[in-house]
């Protein structure tokens, strides 16, 4: 299989979507011309032409509602928010039409559109461009909202959300952008909607996460090896949640934790967290523990990112910690 | 501009005008039917209404056909009729009877209808301007001649989407009209506190889209400006936007005590009531006789009375519909 | 004490705080002349002026952003964002700026504002006006939230939250506006923010809720006395939290079950229960439980209102359902 | 409109002409400075760079008094130090030391100092202008003379908040001065890409504000329509729009291709670089003397490179301060 970076692997997903139905289009600030700011969308305008692939002004809003309206009218757009913080801008479009359009239509209409987001955790970008919102995101009901962090699953992942109908937010990690990883070149590698994959598997605790912090949460699992045998669940697709692979991990290892990018208080973790404390409740040998950015903005310079973003002995920490109890 | 867009005689056949009375007394009688059930304590929910604007809804549609699309606002229900949504099922969705069109789930404010081309009411208020021009750039890149039209009030100019869709459709030149029915007042403020430019029209200038004032309770020349700004963008030659100058007779919403306003002024708009306008100039101009004009009424308000009848006999939806439809596949 | 009603008493903190301070005003669509789309600021604009009062257009965003602005130049300005789901046309400001202006600016700024918003939820407002998003706010680190749900904490939450240094979001209950109840005269009544009320003491399960819906967790309570000692907690403060409140009631009762309006996917109730399921861990006798409504819009007719919000009969099993389990 | 703000003689003393370069020779150094220590892998985080555009910053600025507030942007260190930053403190910032204007957590996109009127940068395109709207009602509530400035690039005016901005500031008559730097580009995209209009000053007209296209790389201009504005603003007269052509010299970060334009298009705006340009014109003009220039340099690089040499020797701002000022009252 070929080696791709990740954000090779967003720009391949793309350009066969684009290749394979004509009704897909890419719309966003600096996706054509320059081929993104980041350079996912490289070379699509020269192939697909100036209207498929359209550079726009900087108008968050209208251009989330812009593609809402294409999408129901049609075509199946790909908008392009630059950094995560940047939805701020857009939610209203968001979360009160898009996500409500198959409701409030009674299924009459749809919305088969994605919102591309990068989150710049760990490069650099400080309080207004360093922000994981997805917590926010999945809190929507009729939104999908998909994570990767590998190469293969931001292609299969990024393509199941193009084809699908309904309204999906793929977040991307600068962090991970040139991570190389083998992409299946098969033009129909979709990587399922709502599975999550398990990354290592092990007996003795689960440690969940998702995006770049899978890596860490790895590395933690071989740290601790062989006191400690860790299973590793990447959970993908935040909305819809594999209920059952967390419950199936969380019922075998009987211990939980959860590692994030987004603050803690009132974020995304506690979700997966409160799952487990329900329905796994008679599994769970030890309290599930949340490892997570303390409650506070986002730091730019290297050694405070570093204190902020969860790191692999704040991993290995929680995990002795909840292994440590007989409970 | 404004004389551009200035009606000539013949411009619209008598059917066409018939059709266009037809509507507005549908709208009429639509909403003067949910103000009844409301107050009566039939309906559920909230209504705002647009009884006094009927000249803009109807007039504008008459310009549009089915493949068209349209977004319109919390006040919406003329749009919908006048672009062919069924009588009945939005009835039932003031009703909240499962065979609305959102299952009685969504009520006033959002009436969609894909088949008639209603990409929906919004109760955001500007939220449907980026919806049109989104309709309008997907008809533009697959080659289609359909046309968007956004409506919305004066009071959306407000909101920051108003002018970033103008900005895109001009740039993009796309086949969108943007339709402000500017009544004087965004709920209980006049338009005075939250507008400082004189007329809705002036942000046309700096796009270098094509605007005009116009007067909203002369339903001919509604339709006669909707027509010129529709074939200009069917034709390619991108946005145009139509201020009409209206009223609405009742409250931002039915209960509302209307302190901010006075009879005298209710009084002085009633006087130029669209309807009664129409109906003048339908007997003088086109030489239709006041039998047909009752016949149209009648039944214009019998099938809004059936529709009434038929929505309420319905059950009320059932709590299994709650989950029903949001996700379009499967569910999270 | 005198009675008031809901609105009464948020009018009334209003009134009485504008008095106290001249740099308080108040910024909102129709809050002057028409005293506020709900009455809450009735006759303020008459005794203070155009100017502390001010009618505003339909811009959320801008009026958050200028109450910042203002914030930082010696006003201590009041928001008022009509619906809950308007928030989300305003969340940038909220969210990116407000809440970050002290950390960034090191302390040197901060920004003494409050924005006050309703929710819709229970008075027939349908999918775009009746949401609830506190679980958005509470995520944001320098933002506090507060939500009361009698008269007396109407007053005394917005009061706080007024004279409090920081950005508050006051979210006020249109299902609550026309409760009665004794409400403080003493202009100086002040309810703590971050400070929980226990509105019934039991020993066999903890109810967490907050906003009206605290109203039908002790009607739950009082329907399954004597059978199950329902201790019920009153958030009142989403952030921060009453941690030690929450933990103390939970060590002594064993059992959790949290009710709120907003949907429970990565809704706030999950913070609750997972705080719970680490650090009550040991106590927790019983299966974490929230009571939420499903995961959709919200529908407006009183029939589906009344099958989508959380009602007694919904708390009630899902305390018999934690209580049955002898863990 | 243009020709009320244009300058006359005599209207800047020498004395201000020669700290307004100063200023700009001060922030051209700064900006030198970071973009080497940045290459050299110093520096963390980005850079965007103003140089080229320090008439702007120099010009505005010295019309205003520390009273006044300013917001700015992503691309502001010019705006911080012409309103008064320290370049010291600002250095500190982008070295991530904990002696920065917010102890090195917050870096060159977020400069902020209350003691200077700076109510800060703000990187989301578009923030800043709500925030001087903000100040600006706070100075009339108040009754105080403070004007606020606004600074924004041109890409903003695709952000809804620039017109709900003007809209509320014209609406309410507010002290505030709307400046543009258009600089033909935002990121990687040319401003015919994503305005529609032709000049950002069109935008003034529906609001009644006055309004200009100025040229912003002669920094007498500047300072002399921002004389104007900042004036008229004070003695109550409402809201300027200002918008000054200009270009950046730089990419839009540091270590921007910038495949997006031609060396020759850089090259003709370097030709009219406004420091020179200001330099031939004291020399001229005012009969400063080249020594004199050549001392005011050498001080505003003696003046950075200190600040480099200091803000280098300070440790890395350390770990607890994570938590410090993220509320002001007591913690959540
Ligand atoms: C974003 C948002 N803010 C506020 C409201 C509350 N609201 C509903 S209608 C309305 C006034 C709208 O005025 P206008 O656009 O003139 O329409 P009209 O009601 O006159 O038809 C307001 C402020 C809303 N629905 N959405
Ligand atoms: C809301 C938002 N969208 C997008 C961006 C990314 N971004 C940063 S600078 C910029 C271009 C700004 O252009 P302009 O306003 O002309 O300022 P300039 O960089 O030219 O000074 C963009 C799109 C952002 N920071 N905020
Ligand atoms: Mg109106
Ligand atoms: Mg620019």
């Amino acid at each position: 299989m070929p080696q791709l970076k990740y954000w090779q692997a967003i720009n391949q997903a793309m350009a066969e979507e684009l290749e394979r139905d004509p009704a897909t289009c890419l719309l966003g600030e600096d996706v054509g011309a320059a081929g993104g700011a980041f350079g996912a969308s490289a070379k699509l305008q020269e192939r697909f032409g100036e209207w498929r692939v359209r550079d726009t002004p900087i108008s968050e809003a209208t251009i989330v509602g812009a593609a809402l309206g294409a999408s129901m009218s049609g075509l199946r757009p790909i908008v392009e928010v630059m950094f995560f913080d940047f939805m701020a801008v857009a939610m209203d479009q968001v979360v009160n039409q898009a996500a409500k359009i198959s409701f409030m239509s009674a299924g009459k209409y749809h919305a088969p559109m994605v919102v591309r987001t990068m989150a710049g955790t760990g490069r650099g970008t400080g309080p207004q461009h360093g922000q994981n919102l997805e917590g926010w995101l999945a809190h929507v009901p009729g939104l999908k909202v998909v994570w990767a962090s590998e190469p293969a699953d931001a292609k299969g992942l990024l393509k199941s959300a193009i084809r699908d109908d309904d309204p999906v937010v793929v977040i991307e990690s600068l962090a991970l952008w040139s991570r190389r990883g083998e992409v299946p070149e098969d033009p129909d590698h979709l990587v399922p909607i709502g599975r999550a994959a398990i990354r290592r598997a092990g007996r003795d605790v689960t440690v969940v996460s998702w995006g770049a912090a899978v890596h860490r949460a790895l590395a933690a699992a071989a740290e601790l090896e062989p006191e400690v045998d860790v299973e590793v669940v990447d959970l993908r697709s935040l909305s819809p949640l594999d209920r059952e692979g967390l419950f199936a991990s969380v019922e075998k290892t009987g211990r939980l934790v959860v590692v994030h990018e987004a603050v803690g208080s009132f974020g995304p973790g506690a979700e997966i967290a409160s799952l487990a404390a329900d329905e796994c409740f008679d599994a769970l040998r030890a309290p599930v523990r949340r490892v997570t950015p303390p409650f506070a903005p986002v730091p730019f310079p290297p050694q405070l990112e570093k204190a902020y973003f969860p790191q692999v002995t704040d991993i290995v920490a929680a995990v002795r910690d909840v292994t440590r109890r007989a409970a | 501009m404004t004389e551009w867009f200035a009606s000539s005689d013949g411009e619209i056949s008598s059917e066409q005008a018939l059709d266009i009375y037809r509507v507005m007394l549908t709208i009429r009688s639509f909403e003067s039917a949910a103000a009844d059930l409301l107050a009566g304590g039939r309906l559920p929910g909230f209504l705002h209404l647009s009884i006094g604007q009927e000249g803009v809804a109807a007039g504008v549609c008459s310009a549009l056909g089915p493949e068209d699309g349209i977004t319109t606002t919390h006040r919406g229900h003329g749009h919908c009729i006048a672009k062919g949504g069924s009588v009945d099922r939005m009835m039932a969705e003031l009703f909240g009877r499962g065979e609305g069109y959102c299952k009685g789930r969504s009520g006033s404010m959002h009436i969609m209808d894909a088949d008639a081309g209603i990409l929906g009411a919004h109760a955001i208020v500007g939220a449907g301007l980026p919806m049109a021009v989104g309709a309008a750039y997907s008809a533009k890149v697959r080659g289609e001649r359909r046309v968007a039209v956004a409506f919305f009030g004066e009071g959306a100019v407000g909101e920051g989407v108003f002018h970033e869709s103008l900005n895109l459709a001009a740039l993009w030149s796309l086949p969108v009209v943007f339709v402000c029915e500017n009544n004087r007042y965004a709920e209980l403020s006049h338009v005075s506190m939250h507008l400082s430019a004189k007329h809705v029209a002036d942000f046309g200038a700096p796009y270098g889209i094509p605007a005009a004032t116009l007067d909203g309770n002369d339903v001919l020349a509604v339709a006669s400006a909707a027509r010129k700004a529709v074939g200009r963008a069917r034709d390619g030659g991108g946005p145009t936007l139509l201020e009409f100058e209206t009223y609405r007779w009742r409250g931002h919403f039915e209960g509302d005590p209307q302190r901010y306003r006075s009879r005298d002024e209710v009084a002085s708009w009633q006087a130029r009531d669209p309807v009664a306008r129409f109906q003048e100039r339908l007997e003088a101009g086109f030489a239709v006789d006041v039998a047909e004009l009752d016949r149209i009424e009648r039944e214009a308000s019998t099938a809004v009375e059936r529709a009434v009848e038929w929505a309420e006999s319905l059950p009320p939806a059932p709590p299994t519909s709650l989950l029903e439809d949001v996700y379009r596949s499967g569910s999270a």
